[in-house]
């Protein structure tokens, strides 16, 4: 059984076909350059209206399959940029219809966590999941994923992205901001917020940036920048891994690539005795495959979706979803 | 300003009514959830056609509206077109 | 493309009749003589109530005709609106 994913939720356009086990036979996508002032949700709409049937076309030819071979259409509902949601609920609708296939609308920060454990050997992770529009660490318990910690405010790739805007450099801003960070190792103190397991980066953009402005260098603002940020993330990671006893994290979302959060994580793991995983380069970001993947998921153990309850969700929350594939492995403590 | 209000009766013939009854149940749930302060949107099918009704309480908010149901239209039959030229 | 015409009736009410009476007049001239291979445009009044039809054969003739309405009605109101003020 093949099923087609289309993810949209911002500016990058993805389309991926994925097996119902676990087969990823195309992953393909194309992300929009925004303009100066960051994504405009109608640019994104746009973007995706004339990339995906582009993008459809692409993940076949790399499947090697038809068109009429998919079995199962899957997009992503929510949480995201209204316009952008609205053009991919639309194409998928069609496509389903015209196929005459069951349409699957799945949550696109869960598609992430699933994707990542679809490509590593992670079972029962704690999901440190961090994006451009999403920052949130995660945990499956009593049949749902649970947020126990997120941003306040604006996501950590949001952070990277706008820092890099406001100082002329380019987008994304993540890889930017890595690169320029090891030619440095002088720290500059940059506020620091965690509240529980929750954090906030708009104080930290704010100084960084007024930073720049008085003159300090950018590779300096990137290494401080990322010190601070990662160890925010580093921090409310381990102590959700304490709180849930749980021995894996899971690393996802597109600044999972970062090196630098991954040595933070990993070191923070293995003071912990717990695994630590971070998906392919190519699964980290947004991509079509997580979509597909998870619609075969929620197809097998949900079944399709009415055509009318279809509807993005612009706001649509982790925890709404049950996910009843997932099984805790339970509080295994270590012996001493 | 001047302007009291758009009212737009939008009707679009297709060329099969079963690709008109798919792209109007494509585009249905958009329309009838749209967030639109200042406009307000319906859609019907008539066999070929699909009727859309545009108010709008100025032209900004006619044409966002209208742009978000073209953009709908047009990104559904673009998926149509894959499916019918088998040349994938 | 399976798509076969665009119609369009499309309704601007405006505050004052003698302000619709101006704008009609002033756009009038444009509507039936813009160039379209693609579209047929025509216009009326009905008192305060200005009425455009646009039949289109696809959706960027039918935009390019709307957008250009709608350009000028609002560059007729904004000039009607300076006169009002007295602020020349
Ligand atoms: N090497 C990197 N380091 C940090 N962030 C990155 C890196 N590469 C990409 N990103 C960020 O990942 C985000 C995009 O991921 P996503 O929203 O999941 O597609 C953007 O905010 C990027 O700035
Ligand atoms: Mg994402």
């Amino acid at each position: 059984m093949l099923s087609l994913g289309i993810e949209g939720t911002a500016e990058k356009t993805g389309v991926g076909i994925v097996d119902n086990n676990g087969n990823i036979l195309a992953s393909v996508g194309e992300a929009l350059i925004p303009q100066a002032g960051g994504i405009h949700p109608r640019e994104a709409a746009e973007h995706h209206a004339k990339t995906i049937p582009k993008l459809i076309k692409k993940a076949l030819n790399e499947a090697k399959i038809d068109i009429h071979d998919i079995d199962l259409v899957s997009f992503s509902k929510g949480p995201g940029l209204g316009p952008a949601l609205r053009s991919v609920a639309t194409a998928a609708r069609t496509l389903a219809l015209g196929l005459k296939v069951p349409i699957v609308g799945v949550n696109h920060c869960i598609a992430h966590i699933e994707i990542g454990r679809l490509t590593t050997s992670a079972e029962d992770p704690v999901s440190l999941y961090v994006s451009g529009g999403n920052t949130q660490i995660i945990s499956f318990e009593e049949g749902r994923y649970r947020v126990l910690g997120e941003t306040l405010d604006i996501a950590v790739g949001n952070l990277l992205d706008q820092f890099c805007r406001e100082v002329g450099l380019g987008h994304p801003g993540g890889p930017i901001v890595e690169k320029l960070a090891k030619k440095s190792s002088k720290y500059i103190q940059l506020p620091y917020t965690v509240k529980g397991m929750d954090l906030s980066f708009s104080g930290l953009l704010t100084a960084t940036i007024r930073k720049y402005e008085k003159g300090a260098s950018l590779e300096d603002l990137c290494y401080s920048l990322q010190e601070t940020a990662f160890s925010m993330l580093t921090e409310v990671t381990e102590r959700a891994l304490e709180h849930t006893k749980k021995d894996e994290v899971l690393l996802c979302g597109g600044v999972a690539v970062n090196k630098r959060l991954q040595e933070m994580l990993s070191i923070m793991c293995d003071e912990h005795g717990a695994e630590f995983y971070v998906p392919p380069a190519k699964y980290c970001g947004d991509n079509g495959a997580m979509i597909a993947w998870l619609g075969q998921l929620m197809y097998k153990y949900h079944g399709g979706d009415d055509i009318e309850n279809t509807t993005v969700i612009q706001r649509y929350r982790t925890d709404e979803v049950d996910v009843p594939w997932m099984k805790s492995l339970g509080s295994r403590l270590k012996p001493p | 300003m001047g302007l009291e209000s758009i009212i737009s009766d939008i009707e679009i013939s297709l060329n099969l009514e079963k690709d008109a009854e798919i792209v109007y149940k494509s585009i249905k749930p958009e329309v009838l959830t749209a967030p639109s302060q200042r406009s307000k949107l319906n859609i019907k099918r008539d066999k070929k056609k699909i009727l859309f009704k545009i108010i709008a309480e100025d032209s900004h908010a006619y044409r966002a509206s209208l742009n978000s149901i073209l953009r709908w239209v047009i990104i559904s039959l673009d998926i149509l077109k894959l499916m019918k030229r088998g040349d994938i």
